[in-house]
Formats: C-alpha cells, structure tokens, sequence
C-alpha cells in the first residue's frame, strides 16, 4: 500500500476516514493534518508523533497505547482560548476537527526535552511508593513549605480561567430497555428488542456504532462485519421506538435502573459549540435514564503485558494496532514485534504484515499456538517465537527493539537467553478483561473466571450481560447471546420479541490462551528496569511487590499505598495485572487477593453536564411576591429568605447619594413610629385548615390553647417539635367555627405544611382536617403606625373604628375595591393592619394605598426595619433568636404554654426532662449596651467574667442587636444562664478587636412595655 | 345553603366585581425577561390562560363526586393521575391525592361553583379552597413540546405513559408544579405564583433552542 | 435514584418527588405523661438501624403528598413492598420472603377492627 | 519499629527496597487481651494506639472485619477543623487539632496535615449571624478562627465567583487558617504502623458476630476467627455501631446514611485552600495530586450500600458550579459513598453502654475524620479508666434521655 504525503503513517486506502475531507490541527504549537473520521490520536500516530506526554511521577516520555477508553497516557488540554480549556482529554477518544488547538498535559519546558525528567531518572529510586510518608517530617514546621513544591508538581492538565462559553442540558428519559454498547452483541440485542416493539435506548462511546465490528476481519453474511453494522444501526435509526445515541458513554449505574448517559454533542465539531440556525446547541448533554432492563454490552478491553520499558514510545495493545490500521489507515510504526498470550491479537501483526510494514516476529508465550489465524501468520513466513515473551523495550523516545526470551510462566523465571530484536514498535496482548464497571456501580461483586481468566460481572434483577462483556468473545456467540439477553429482558417486563435472524458467521477457529500477566526479567522484579503496570499513576510491578513486602495485603491497600487504579482511566488497563503480581507476590491467587470495584464515572464527566441548566440565574428558583416589580422600580435591596428575594430596606438616593443601610433603616423605623409604614408580608407561610376537627388538632400541635378562639378573631401560637424545642410560630385566625387560616415564618412554611400533615397522617387519622397551602394565593401587606387608621380608613368599607375592631380581630370588606381580609396583628408595637388580598389584585392595593399615603408619609420599609421595630417589641424571629435548643420557657413565654390543656400537645412532655427543667438554662433577655452609642455584635458571646483566662466561661449570645433610632441607643436581645432571674446584671462581651462591651440584662420589651402603642 | 355550611366555614369571594386592574403571576416575567415572538420556526409556543378560577377540593371521592356532577353537570375522574373535562374542554377536575381533586374554571366562575358546591355537600367531610391568585396555567403546544418537558422533568412524558387524559404533580426544573394533558397536542403547566417567574425563565431558557414563542 | 412505587398515585415515581423521613411504625405513646426520660429518649430518638431489611416512612412530597411506608434493603437499596399508613408490611426481617397469605389475611381482619374501634371512640 | 526519614529512604533505595520491614505484623488472635477494639479504623487504631502509649495497656486487639482503614478513613474528604459552636464539642475538635499539630512526627509516619486554612461561607444575613456566633465562641475557647467579608473572601480565593451578580452571593465567611487536610490513609496506616510496634494485635479479616456478655458484663466477642475474651471492650465501628449494638441487646440513637464524595481528574493547583458552604451544600479543596475533592450531602434514608442518590451528586456540582463557575469545563472522574452513622444533634456518642466494660464510640456523623486522633486519644482514656474522659463526658447516650443534646447542626451543617 502506498502511503500519504504529508502523513508518513497514513496509508494511501482503507479505514473508514474521509481523505478527501483534510483537517489541520495544532499540537504542542506546531501544525499537522488529518482528515475527517479521525480521532485526534490517530491523527498524531498518522503524522508519526510518537512522544504525547510525560509521565505524572517520573516524567517519562510517553506515546499512545490504545484506541478507546483505557488509554492512559495520551491526555491533552484542549483549546484555542482561555474560556473554552478543556483539561486531561483522551487522544483517543476526541474526534478530530478543523483547527483543534492541543497540547501536552505535563512536560516544561516541552514534551519533547523535560527538565522534570531528570528528576524521574536521578530520584526515581528515591521515590518508591509512599515515599512521602516516610520523610518530609523534620522539622515539623517545615511541612507546609515542602507541600508547596510537591504541590508543584501536581496535577494533569489545568482548568480554565474563565467562565464557560457553552451550555449543557439533560434530558430524562425512559425506556423498556436500555443497551448499553452498539458492538455486535448490543446491535442484536437492540434490534431484538426494537423489532418486539419495546421502547429501546441504544447508546455507544464512540464516534461510530459497531464497536469491534468496525475493524474486524470477520465476515458477517459474506461481507465486513461493518457493512451489516450500519445495516443494523439504519434500520434502528428509522424506528420511532428506538432512540441511538452515539457519542454516549453511559458513565454511572444507580439504583434501580437509573443509568446516567453522558452525550458529547458538539465535541467533534469545535472546542465551543458551533451555532446552528441561530443558536448555540448543548455542548454535552445528560441523558438520566430510567430503565425496565438493561443489557450491557460493553466488550472488553484487551490487557497489555507487563515487561521492562513497556512504557516507552511504540509500545502499544495489540488490538489497538489493528483499530488503527483497519479503522483509521494508520500504521504506528514500522517494524513490529508482536508479544501475546492468545490467538486473537495475531490479527495485529496481519493487519501489520497487509499494510506492507514488517513484521519482526510473533513472540508467543504458549508452547504450541494452533488457531486459524496463527496459521495464517506462519503460511505468510511470519516468524513465530514460542513459549517466549519480550523482557524488555529498548529505547528511551521510541522503541529501538525487544528483548526476547522463553520463559516458564508459572515458574515465573527467564528460561532462555535473551535474543534483541531491532524494531520500533512493539504490541502486547495478555488476554481481554470484560468492561464490567457498570456492573460494578450496582453494588454486585464481580467474580473471577479461570477459564477467560478475567472477571465477569455478577448482576443485579434487570441487569444482563451479554457477549464480550460476559467473556464471551467469540462473534457467533456474542450476536446470539445480544438476542437471547434482549429476549430475557423483555419477557422479565411483560413484553415479548421474536428472536431475530443473525447474519452468518465465517468462524475463525482460536486456540484458548494462557495466563501471563507480569514478565519475568533475568533481574528480580526490585533491581530489573522498570516494569510500568499503571502507565498513568507510574505505578510498576516493583511498587507492588514493595508494598506487599510492608504488609500491604489487600488489593485495596495495596491500589492507596501505590495509586495503581487511581487515575483518569480507573486501571482499565492495568488493574487486573496489578492483581496479578499481588497475587504471585502473596502467594495467593488473583481472586484470593480481593476483586475490582469500579465506582462511577466509566470515565470523566464535564462537570457542567451533570449541572445542566441548573447553573447562574436557574442554579436555584427565585421566588418573588405579587409586588416584586414595585419593589425593583423602587430601588429595593433585597435580602435571601429561603428562595424569596425579600426587599431588605429601601434606600432613598438623596442629593445624587444614596442611603446606607443604617440610614435607610433609621428612616423607616421612624417612619412607622411616628407615621405610617408598609411592608410587603406575602412571603410568610399561609395555610388553610377546614373540619370539623380543625380546632382540636390546633390545640394538640400548638403549644397554647385554641378551644375558645372565637370566629373573628387571631392568636399568637407556638410550634414545638416533640423534644421541646421552639420549631416555628404565628398567629392563626378563627375564620369560622371549623376553618382557620394558620400563619408561618417565611422559611418554615413548607416545613410546617408538612408537619401538620405528618402528625395528621401518622398520629391522628381520625381527625376531620384538611390542610392546604394558600401561601401564593394571598398577598399580605401590614400597614402599620400611628397613621395607619386613617390611611387605611381613606380606601375601605371596614369599620375601623378602635371598639368596632379591636387589636387582634379580623375583618373582611373591601380595600380599594378588592375584597379584602384584614387583620389587626402587630409585629412592630404600632397600630397595625395586616390586608390579604388575592394577589392578582395586590399591585392595584399597593398603589392604591401609596397614591392615597403621600400625606400621611407613608413609607416602605424592609425585613431590617422589620427586624429592629419587633426586636424593640421583645418579639422573637424563630430560627435567628431561637436555634433548635430553645423553649418556649427559655424564651419566657410560660404565657404561651397551656400546661392544663386536656391532651399532651407537641413537645409537652419533653419540657419535663431533667435538662429542660434545670435552672441554669440560657433564657431569652433583652440587653441594653452601658455605653448607647454601642450596637453590640449579633453572635457576639457573653461571660460573667471578663477577666477570665481563655478558656472562658459563655453564658449565652446575643441573638438580636441593632440600633434604635426610637431609643436614640443600641440594644439587643440575647439568650443568657439563669438570665430570666438576673435582670439588672451586668455582663460582658469580649469582642476580636480587644474590646469588652459591658451590658445591663433587661427585659425584653424595649419600646412601649404596656402595649398601648398597638391597642389604639 | 345548610345552616352550618355558613358558620361552619367563611366563604369568601375574593375576585372584585368592580374593574380592578388584575396582574398575572406572569406580569413581571412578560415585563422583564420579555416574549419572544411566535414565527413560523417556533417548535414550541407557550400561552398562559391567566385569572382563571382554581378550586382545591377535599373530601371523600364518592360524595365529592355526586356534589360535582350536579353542580357541574361531570364527574370527577375516576383514576389517580389523571383528569376530567367538560364538553368544551373549559372546564377541568384533575386528580391530585385520594382525598384531593383540582377544579379550574372560568375566571369568575369559581365563587359561585363553591357555594353551590357548598349546598350540595352540606354537612359531608369536605374542604374547599379558592386558590386562583396563587396560580396560573399555562399551555405547552408544538411538536417540541414533548422534548422540552424532558428536558425539565424527571416524569416520563412519552405517550404510552403520558396519555391524553392524564395529569400528574411533579418536580420540574428545580420546582414542581401540575402537568396534565388534556388534549393530543396540548400540554398543561399549572404553576405556582412565586415559582412562576423561575420557571418561565427556565422554560425560555430550554425553549430557545426549539425557537419558542410566547403568545400574548 | 430510586424508583418508588407510591401506593396512593398507584405508579412509580421518581425518588426526587419524595422524602425520607426515618423508621416507619414509630408510635407516640398514648400517654407521653406517663413516661419515664428514658421511655422518652427512646421514642424520640432511638432507632432499629438495621443492616438489611427495613421498614421506613417516606412522603411524596411533591406528587400527593401522602405518608407511606417501605419495605427497603439498606444494603441493596432493593424495595421489596410499599403500604398506605396503618397497613402492615408483608416483607420483614423474619420474613425475607413474605410473611404467609394466611398471616396477611388475619393481621387484615384486626387492622379493620382496630380502626373502626378508633374512629368509634373518637365519635364517643 | 524501623524509624521512617529522608536518610533512611536514601538508605533503602541503594539496596533497591529490599529491606523494608512490614508496616504491621498480621497476627495469629490470642485468646485473651486487655482490651478489644472491634474496628480497625483510624478511630481504632488511634484508640489502640493511645491505650498503648499513654496508658501502658499494650495487650490489646483491633477487630477489623475487612482491611484496616477502610471505612469512613478511607472514604471521606479529609478535612481537619475544630471550629464547632459549642463548648463541648469544640473541646473536643481542638483537643483533636492539637494531636494532628503534631501527629507525623509522633507516629514517625508522614500524615501530610496541611494547615492551609478552612473558609465556612456565609450566603444569607442568618448565616453571617451563625458564623460571627461560632468564630466569637470559637476566640473564647482559644480557637483560631476570624470573620470575613466577601472582599476577605475573594482575597484568598480569587477564582472563586464573589461579586453580588451570583444566585447566593457570599457575604463572609468564617475563616480557621489552622485547618486543613490530612491525607487519609496514611492516617490510618500510621496509627496501625506505631500502635503494633507497641504490642497492638491487628486482626484484619475478622468479623465481630457477637459479644459475650454475662450477667450484664462483657468478656470477649465471637468473632469468625473463633472467641477472644477480654473485659474490656470498645466499639468504634462508624457506620455498623447499630448492628453491633443489636448484638448486644441495645438500640443507639443513631441511624446509618450514605455520604457521597466526588473527585475531578488531577488539575494544576488552582485551589490551596479548603472551601466549604452549608447554604448551598457543597464543599471543596484540592490534593497535593491535584483531584479537586468535592463532599456531597447527605442521603436523607438510611443505606448501608456505600452508594447515594444521583441527584445528590448533581446538586453539589451544581452548588461548585455556582461558587466556581471556571470548573464548569473540568471533569469528574469519580464518586463513592461512605456509610455515616447520625446523631439527633450530629455531635458523637462516646459512651458506656448498658453493658458493663461494653464501651461505644460512634455517631460522628459526617465528621469523625478530623476527630480520629482526639477521639481514639479520650476514648483510649475512657477504657483505660473505665471512666469517662472530661472532654468525652458530655457525649454521653444519657444525653438523649435527660435532654442535654449538644445541637451542632449549625456547625456540622453538611459540611465536615
């Protein structure tokens, strides 16, 4: 075959890329061309780069060793620009595309001369596994500093700077069945099952659906297997039924059958998702699958032989030759020698010896090879060493030869003499290991099987494995099995399918293989060259057998102590042969040593594709009352209740500046006592309760009394968890006889929605009650202050009169023409309305009411005014003055507790434990600073002694603390020991700037202690 | 009206029967993140039928459901999950738990549906609730509509399982609100008035791609 | 994620519509006066934990919003039944399999009876 | 014990590491010991550990049924802090913190405790409340620990998204620079190392499948491996405390859920410090090698399978995502679930039980690795005394039913 200009390796036909479609790409800067169908790592193999990285411990140059997924070294960092870096991407599994801009992960000051390096060559010795446990302890101080130059080392590629141009989505979907792998045994499998009529999901990793079948020499009915795939992958594509996702590593098996798809979109077109018709689709998409059944069809992945230098350039898995070849037209090199344990990986030096490159020789480490395509290599004079293995790689760049040698494998020792051969190029295969991870994910153990000598997936209800991903890697065999399993998955859902006709198998007869993993080397595994087993994580047979020499037994220890399996590949390539030296190491046998647990992901995910949407202004809801947009036109700041946006003050812009927090506050709070002031009340949790037995089940979740709550009127109540502890208040009003409109805090609406139906549900069925939230369908505003009445009075049909409504009555008429509920309940010491209207009609009373408040200076305040007018009230914020280890004793309202009613209502009974009755419990007060001008710090700590040593003594916290613009002073609520019966104490609060406050314990009531200010 | 109903529970008509200027819970949404128009390339529209009339109705289903098809003149569906509607597809009951059905009608329709509903039950275990200010319903049509919702929801929104009829309570986006299908072509959304906002941003946002349109 | 079957909805449901809420069948005394701390302490806060089976309250919180319970294994996380409040479960840890038709049948009879003395005795 | 330096590794590379001894021994079960610690943690073994060396009680067994340090040690996201709000648990946490201060050098095993400083952020004027509240106790317990603003923030965390534009932008945080991380294995694997050159048995791959236990006393477990007698037994079995508790006739006050965590492929450090944010749940550093260790909340059932909840997943990325928005790109290689074992109050049970010499220390919830030295070192005390150790005093299981929970919630949040 002739060969491609300008790329040495191309060859001038086969493989299944575009050649009249040329693509450039830039590589560590310099400028290379490939073609459409091309995977970045059969672009650099095409264009004869043999050295992709350097290695992450020892700095060793490194070349592409295999076509897919367990690929270890060849990680670049992709991207032209800062935004759109992509770190630690696999060679082989990243289309090829017109300008793709990469470069090495590690190597300074380039891959090809590496300073680092030295350091692999001279301290390499010096760093057997768990070196650093070892050393970098003296002294103590200076561990700090060493980290600071280990940690320069760390690390693959790097993250961007920048935030991220692209979107991603998910989409969920369900299906009966889900096939996982579109090789022959999934194509079966999902045409089975498609053709039965299930509803199919089939999805596939690579760039192409086939799998194996797209570099196989088999025939399928007489011609390429790849010809009767894309038959099979046509017809799926035109059933409704079917959905085929390629490009789609299914990465994460969860419970139930809830199968994480991860579908790279845009990935093969740019670095940055291209627009089409306007808009910039997904980069990568999340598809989360639930499925009925699944069949994993994963195949195998082939297992590299452990053997000195096997890390050096031109060193690579058998089968990843003839992906290359068959696949792409590429050929890695020249002379080649192939080192194998099995029939299969002969192919590799066919494919090698048909693209008119030479085969140096086929060292096989089995005494008498038989199989047809063993046959075929001796029939083309291919020179067949047996029952030997190479030793070792020479070379340090690239491969310059093999040492070769027989070798008694069990015996594990070097038989004959070593015999060099000249070649750059050497390809291994010690037999294929099932892509079991999924599998794995599910919790099953996988289980060790002689006779494939790998590991087979156990598997859960609905799971079934099918062809290679079961060992089963004869093609007849596997197409079969994808039927049978599909047929299984089916009948297991009530569904049935016929099975299919399965396209006719030109058998390749192969002998069985034989168990090598690691070697043997004429030195012991200590002194010979390094043998790599995790080409990622450098971690070589030596560090196995030292490990297992410091009592590093189990195969978990053994994978921490020396990183094996830990890298971007999980050990796909080298964790069985780790296993494997473990166990000669221990004496035992491989699955004595323990079995491989994979964890998702089956390999990396974008970490914005498992966020989705779920990202910026959607990352959480933002809830907004009826009144948002005033609030926004009228310059609100706004402060994070749960997911409400509250308006938290309005600063005023006065002579082109604006207020500050503190004078913004100081005006309102003025505002509502001394005229009148509105806030927007809507947030707080409003729930309708009907029945008969509405009231009964009020008095038992309530810690206060509700038997005489007569219509028309509101009452303050309390919410106790049943150990005692403040959970949430506010008032609820009588509607009538058998319907009650209870009230919450803002952020604990949905949580005492769901109480009130936990206790209805699980306690007391019996009770007539239904509850249901009208939290949105109000909106509330509390006009509160002297002016109140009159404003309000102006757009009303109410009788306001003081006797006619009292404090803590409702009423219903009309507010600005809109049926309205009011209420006479004061969270700020004021007179003060609370109207309810149904909130698409809110806006119409909120501007109503301003049009007509102009005079009686009717002012929006905040949550912060609302904060300082009912803390100068005395009146706690649950959940800011009470934290979960609160009373409503603590708090000092014994007034609220109906310690006589007749059943044991929520949290009755935990208030007489030993630890709730002590004396010295921390009890709400009100604190009043010696010096005014003082506004304590919320969260600052109170000692009795300030003159103790640290550790000192914390008899409580300030709770609540601000500065009254009433009081013309700071003040604070707080919770101290004892404090109920210490009122006109002093303490103190030692503060991080060397400061010590002094304060007096008060009452809580700071601004009008009779009340008389709400009742006018 | 028995005498109790009266006592026994306030029934309230909170619509005003004078002009009232009215804002949906979409107002602020249309009014910030504005509405991309309808073209011929919009895969997916949205339309919101705002003011209508929601009715939260609680009880036991046999008694509820003679009350309803007199009043109404249809039944409450029989199934969970799934929903009823009148000749004129104007008026719905969906199910929502055993004891709990939703009632949309008309906007101004729903006081006086209450307390005839009120009358018919008389001293049965009941419960309503007016709930029309806290939500608003919005409809999903187009041939990417149905991609769309899986883009937002974890329910299975394929025909087999979602089939014309049904309606169900669900997690969308990071929300949930009331899916339902009353027609082929159709989706309903049945949103909450404080989630409203997030939701049609987020609904835009994965409506972009399908040139989504919002009809005034 | 898991997939609940919600025995009121009558399908399953994803598990994000749901919540957790602890060891099912977890009574509060009849008489919380009558109890010692430790009788106390231990409804409040004591808990079977089991490894294996086990039977838990969830809520479907954003669907109907109804309490149930599970029969779950928390070491295979398989769901091996749910049930409405106030019904029995058919799997538990002496009977992995399913307790006997005649055994379901007979707890049956009581339940019924056991609540309508409950709904009696609330009338009375 | 061969003793670990530079030197000595230089030593050993030019006989090719031929001659490294074991770490630990893998014993044959005695009989009989002094003490038994069933779970061979990094609890245990620093419990074992600190009987032997400060309380000369070297006749003692670890009981671990599967490899030692392969629970919660081998499963969490290392961070080390003592800043808890209150008294008993910050007692706790720093008595803790002062033993890591000096752990390397006393076990002569490098646990790689990196003190670069741990940020608890504040999104909410709540938060910036609890965190003044904490960071103030904190002062007065002799804790380092201060309160930043969200420029303070930004300053040691420049890539991290402060500005007000963010969903929850941050206001503050609380800010301990003498927390860190530690590498987690090694903790467990120094522990073993030192506590069996003192006379420690091991005993990996033994199960616990019962106590003996008579007239209200214990005196040895049954164990796979045949019976081992001693009268003095302590359990430190995280996850499974409840199912060994069953097998002494008692309930706990706990219950076992999956903790998920999550690492990104290496990157170059772009991270040195360790961010953490209760209020929209997601927690952050990143190791020496490079991963970005991300802690997820936790499962809200109970689970014994060390796996979670998808969603869980993606809502901590997502909490990252809002906090870092320059990660969206980088990618997760791998996610596990550990089994935690929860209080009520989520602070630790460390405890006699109703089984007189049956002693329990559990319940540490999501926060038992920052706490492995201070806990083995009061609970080694509290065995060696047969009494409680001051510190440990407070955490005792009598605290459920008096009442007296220690409520660190707040503190614990999801975040450890």
């Amino acid at each position: 075959m002739s060969q491609s200009s300008n790329q040495p390796n191309r060859l001038g036909e086969g493989g299944r890329i575009d050649r009249a479609r040329t693509l450039s790409f830039t590589f560590n800067g310099k400028r290379y061309q490939g073609h459409a169908g091309d995977i970045l790592a059969s672009a650099l193999l095409a264009n004869g780069v043999d050295i992709v990285n350097r290695s992450f411990k020892y700095s060793r140059p490194r070349g592409i060793v295999a076509a897919g997924a367990e690929e270890p070294n060849a990680l670049v960092q992709l991207g032209s620009t800062e935004a759109a870096q992509v770190p630690n991407v696999r060679a082989t599994q990243q289309a090829l595309f017109e300008g793709l801009t990469a470069q090495s992960t590690n190597g300074w000051p380039n891959v090809q001369r590496d300073v680092m390096s030295l350091v692999g060559k001279l301290g390499g010795r010096f760093m057997p596994p768990g070196f650093y446990y070892k050393t970098f302890m003296a002294p103590a101080s200076m561990w700090m500093t060493y980290e600071k130059y280990i940690r320069k080392g760390a690390g693959l590629g790097r993250s961007p700077m920048e935030r991220d141009p692209d979107s991603y989505d998910h989409l969920n979907q369900h299906c009966d069945l889900l096939v996982i792998g579109a090789g022959p045994a999934g194509l079966a499998a999902a045409l089975t099952a498609a053709r039965g009529g299930a509803r199919v999901i089939l999805c596939d990793e690579q760039e192409e659906m086939g799998g194996s079948l797209l570099d196989s020499r088999e025939l399928l009915d007489h011609q390429p297997a790849a010809r009767w795939a894309e038959q099979v992958v046509a017809e799926l594509a035109g059933r409704d039924n079917v959905t085929l996702l390629a490009r789609t590593t299914a990465n994460g098996y969860h419970d139930h059958h809830f199968v994480t798809l991860h579908e790279r979109r845009t990935e093969h077109l740019g670095e940055t998702a291209p627009t089409v018709n306007g808009y910039r689709p997904a980069r990568s998409r999340m598809h989360r699958v639930r499925a009925g059944q699944v069949v994993l069809a994963t195949g195998a992945h082939e297992r590299p032989l452990v053997y000195a230098g096997n890390d050096v350039p031109g060193n690579l898995v058998a089968g990843a030759v003839s992906t290359y070849i068959r696949r792409f037209g590429v050929v890695p090199g020249e002379k080649l020698v192939l080192s194998v344990s099995n029939d299969h990986a002969y192919r590799a030096a066919l494919d090698w010896d048909e693209a008119g490159r030479e085969v140096v020789a086929i060292v096989d480490a089995r005494l008498a090879p038989d199989g047809d395509l063993v046959e075929q290599a001796r029939a083309r004079g291919i020179r067949i060493i047996e029952g030997a293995a190479v030793l070792e790689a020479k070379g340090s760049t690239r491969v310059s030869g093999a040492r070769v040698a027989t070798i008694d494998a069990e015996a594990f020792t070097v038989t004959g003499q070593a015999e060099t051969l000249a070649c750059d190029t050497i390809a291994s295969s010690g037999g294929y290991s099932p892509v079991i991870h999924l599998a794995s994910h599910t919790g099953a153990r996988p289980t060790w099987n002689d006779e494939i000598l790998g590991f087979v997936p156990s598997l859960v209800k609905g799971v079934h494995a099918a062809g290679s991903a079961r060992g089963m890697h004869d093609l007849a065999k596997g197409l079969a099995d994808g039927v049978a399993k599909a047929c299984e998955a089916l009948s297991a859902l009530g569904l049935s399918a016929d099975a299919i006709t399965l396209p006719q198998v030109d058998a390749i007869r192969e002998g069985s293989g034989c168990a090598l993993y690691q070697v043997p080397h004429e030195k012991p595994t200590l002194r010979a060259p390094k043998q790599f087993v995790d080409l990622q994580n450098d971690v070589t047979s030596a560090a196995i057998e030292l490990a297992t020499r410091e009592g590093f037994e189990s195969i978990e220890h053994v994978k921490r102590y020396t990183a094996m399996g830990f890298g971007t590949d999980q050990g796909k390539l080298g964790n069985i042969n780790g296993m494997a030296i473990a166990a000669r190491c221990l004496g035992k046998s491989i699955p004595e040593v323990g079995t491989t647990v994979f964890r998702p992901n089956y390999t990396p995910v974008t970490f914005g594709a498992i966020v989705g949407r779920h990202c910026r202004e959607l990352f959480d809801p933002e809830r907004y009352t009826a009144l948002h947009q005033w609030h926004v036109e009228n310059g609100a700041e706004f402060e994070e209740v749960g997911q409400w946006k509250r308006p938290w003050y309005f600063p005023k812009t006065v002579n082109g500046k604006q207020e500050s927090l503190d004078e913004a506050v100081a005006r309102e709070c003025l505002a509502v006592r001394e005229k009148v002031g509105i806030l927007d009340a809507s947030t707080l949790g409003k729930i309708d309760i009907q029945g008969p037995d509405a009231r009964e089940f009020l008095g038992r979740i309530y810690t206060n009394k509700w038997a005489k709550l007569a219509p028309g009127r509101a009452r303050y109540g309390l919410m106790c968890k049943d150990d005692g502890m403040l959970m949430d208040d506010g008032t609820t009003s009588c509607l009538a006889e058998n319907h009650f409109l209870m009230t919450t805090t803002t952020g604990g609406a949905a949580g005492v929605m769901e109480w009130l139906e936990l206790w209805h549900q699980t306690e007391w069925p019996e009770l007539d009650v239904t509850f249901t939230s009208v939290t949105d369908h109000w909106a509330t505003m509390t006009v509160t202050g002297p002016e109140a009445r009159k404003l309000l009075a102006e757009i009303t049909d109410i009788d306001l009169d003081r006797d006619a409504f009292t404090f803590m009555d409702w009423r219903e008429g009309k507010v600005a023409d809109v049926p309205a509920r009011v209420f006479r309940i004061s969270f700020t010491g004021e007179l003060a309305y609370e109207i309810n209207v149904q909130a698409n009609y809110a806006m119409h009373v909120w501007k109503t009411l301003f049009a007509h408040g102009e005079k009686y200076g009717l002012t929006p305040y905040g949550t912060e005014t609302m904060h300082v007018l009912r803390a100068e009230k005395g009146f706690i914020i649950a959940g800011q003055d009470t934290d979960g280890s609160v009373t409503p004793e603590d708090l000092g309202m014994q007034w609220a507790v109906g310690y006589d009613k007749p059943n044991s209502w929520v949290g009755k009974r935990a208030l007489s434990r030993s630890d709730t009755r002590r004396a010295d419990r921390k009890q709400l007060v009100g604190l009043r600073p010696k010096d005014p001008k003082v506004v304590l710090e919320e969260g600052a700590q109170i000692v009795f002694d300030p003159d103790h040593a640290i550790p000192m003594p914390m008899v409580g916290h300030v709770t609540s603390s601000y500065y009254s613009p009433t009081l013309g002073s700071g003040f604070a609520l707080a919770v101290v020991k004892g404090g109920q019966s210490r009122m006109g104490e002093t303490v103190y609060l030692p503060m991080a700037d060397g400061k010590t406050h002094a304060a007096e314990i008060v009452g809580t009531i700071f601004v009008d202690p009779k009340g008389e200010r709400q009742n006018v | 009206m028995s005498d109790h109903t009266a006592t026994w529970y306030n029934l309230y008509d909170a619509r005003p029967h004078s002009e009232v200027p009215a804002e949906s819970p979409l107002a602020w949404s249309y009014h910030h993140s504005g509405r991309p128009s309808v073209s011929q390339k919009s895969r997916v529209v949205l339309r919101e039928r705002a003011m209508a009339g929601h009715l939260i109705l609680r009880g036991g289903a046999i008694v509820l459901d003679e009350a309803v098809r007199g009043v109404l003149g249809f039944g409450l569906p029989g199934r969970p999950n799934t929903l009823t509607l009148d000749e004129r597809g104007e008026r719905s009951i969906q199910w929502l738990s055993p004891d709990e059905w939703l009632l949309i009608v008309p906007g101004g329709e729903e006081f006086a549906l209450e307390k005839r509903l009120r009358e018919a039950l008389g001293d049965a275990h009941y419960a309503i609730v007016n709930a029309s200010g806290g939500q608003t319903l919005i409809e999903l049509t187009g041939d990417k509509a149905r991609e769309l919702l899986m883009k937002s929801t974890p329910y299975d929104v394929h025909p087999e399982a979602f089939p014309v009829g049904k309606g169900v309570t669900t997690v969308f986006a990071k929300a949930n609100l009331i899916l339902r299908r009353p027609t082929e072509e159709r989706w309903e959304l049945v949103l909450r008035r404080s989630f409203a906002d997030y939701l049609y941003r987020w609904i835009l946002d994965a409506g972009a791609e399908y040139a989504i349109g919002v009809e005034e | 994620m898991f997939h609940i079957y919600c025995p009121y909805c009558e399908e399953h449901r994803e598990e994000e519509e749901f919540h957790a809420k602890g060891q099912a069948h977890i009574a509060r005394p009849a008489d919380p006066e009558a109890c010692s701390d430790e009788q106390w302490g231990d409804y409040l806060f004591f808990r079977d934990n089991p490894r294996g089976i086990h039977h838990e309250l969830w809520v479907h919180a954003v669907g109907c919003r109804k309490f149930f319970n599970i029969t779950r294994n928390t070491v295979s996380y398989e769901i091996l039944e749910t049930y409405k409040m106030g019904e029995r479960p058919r799997f538990t840890a002496e009977h992995p399999e399913g307790k006997p038709a005649e055994t379901v049948a007979a707890e049956k009879v009581a339940d019924e009876a056991d609540m309508v003395e409950r709904q009696e005795g609330v009338k009375a | 014990m061969q003793r670990y330096s530079g030197f000595g590794l230089a030593k050993h590379a030019l006989s090719h590491h031929e001659n490294w001894e074991r770490q630990w021994r893998n014993p044959t079960p005695k009989k009989q010991y002094d003490v038994i610690i069933v779970g061979g943690g990094g609890h245990g073994l620093a419990t074992a550990y600190y009987l032997a060396k400060e309380h000369g009680i070297t006749n003692v067994a670890v009981v671990e049924k599967g490899w030692l340090g392969g629970g919660n040690t081998a499963r969490n996201t290392t961070i080390v802090r003592s800043n808890y709000l209150w008294d008993e648990a910050a007692a706790l946490y720093e008595h803790s913190m002062k033993l890591w201060e000096g752990l390397s050098q006393d076990l002569n095993y490098n646990v790689m405790f990196s003190q670069r400083g741990v940020l608890n952020l504040g999104h909410t004027l709540q938060d910036m409340r609890d965190i003044q509240r904490r960071v103030n106790a904190n002062r007065l317990n002799g804790i380092d620990g201060e309160v930043l603003d969200a420029k303070g923030v930004q300053e040691i965390v420049p890539i991290m998204d402060c500005s007000k534009n963010a969903r929850y932008p941050i206001l503050g945080a609380s800010w301990q620079p003498r927390a860190g991380v530690a590498r987690h294995d090694a903790v467990a694997w120094g522990f073993a190392r030192a506590a069996d050159a003192l006379g420690v048995d091991i005993l990996q791959n033994t199960e616990v499948t019962g106590f003996k236990i008579r007239d209200g006393r214990v005196y040895g477990v049954h164990t796979n491996r045949g019976d081992i007698e001693a009268k003095t037994v302590g359990c430190v079995a995280a996850g499974n405390s409840g199912v060994l508790a069953k097998m002494a006739g008692f309930r706990l006050p706990l219950e076992s859920h999956p903790l998920q965590a999550l690492v990104s492929e290496p990157l170059k450090p772009v991270l040195d410090t360790v961010v953490m944010s209760n209020h929209v749940h997601g927690y952050i550093s990143q190791t020496d090698k490079g991963d970005l260790v991300i802690g997820a909340g936790i499962d809200g059932y109970n689970g014994y399978g060390q796996r979670g909840s998808y969603p869980t997943v993606e809502h901590t990325l997502q909490a990252i995502v809002e906090m870092f928005p320059i990660f969206s790109r980088v990618r997760m290689n791998r996610q596990w679930g550990g089994i935690v074992d929860t209080c009520p109050d989520a602070c630790p049970i460390l405890s006699a039980t109703p089984v007189k010499g049956l002693f329990f220390n559990c319940g540490w919830g999501t926060g038992g690795f920052k706490a492995t030295p201070g806990s083995g070192n009061v609970f080694a005390w509290t065995l060696a005394k047969n009494q409680a150790h001051p510190i440990a005093a407070p955490f005792s299981i009598d605290r459920f039913h008096s009442g007296a929970l220690v409520d660190e919630h707040g503190a614990a949040g999801v975040a450890h």
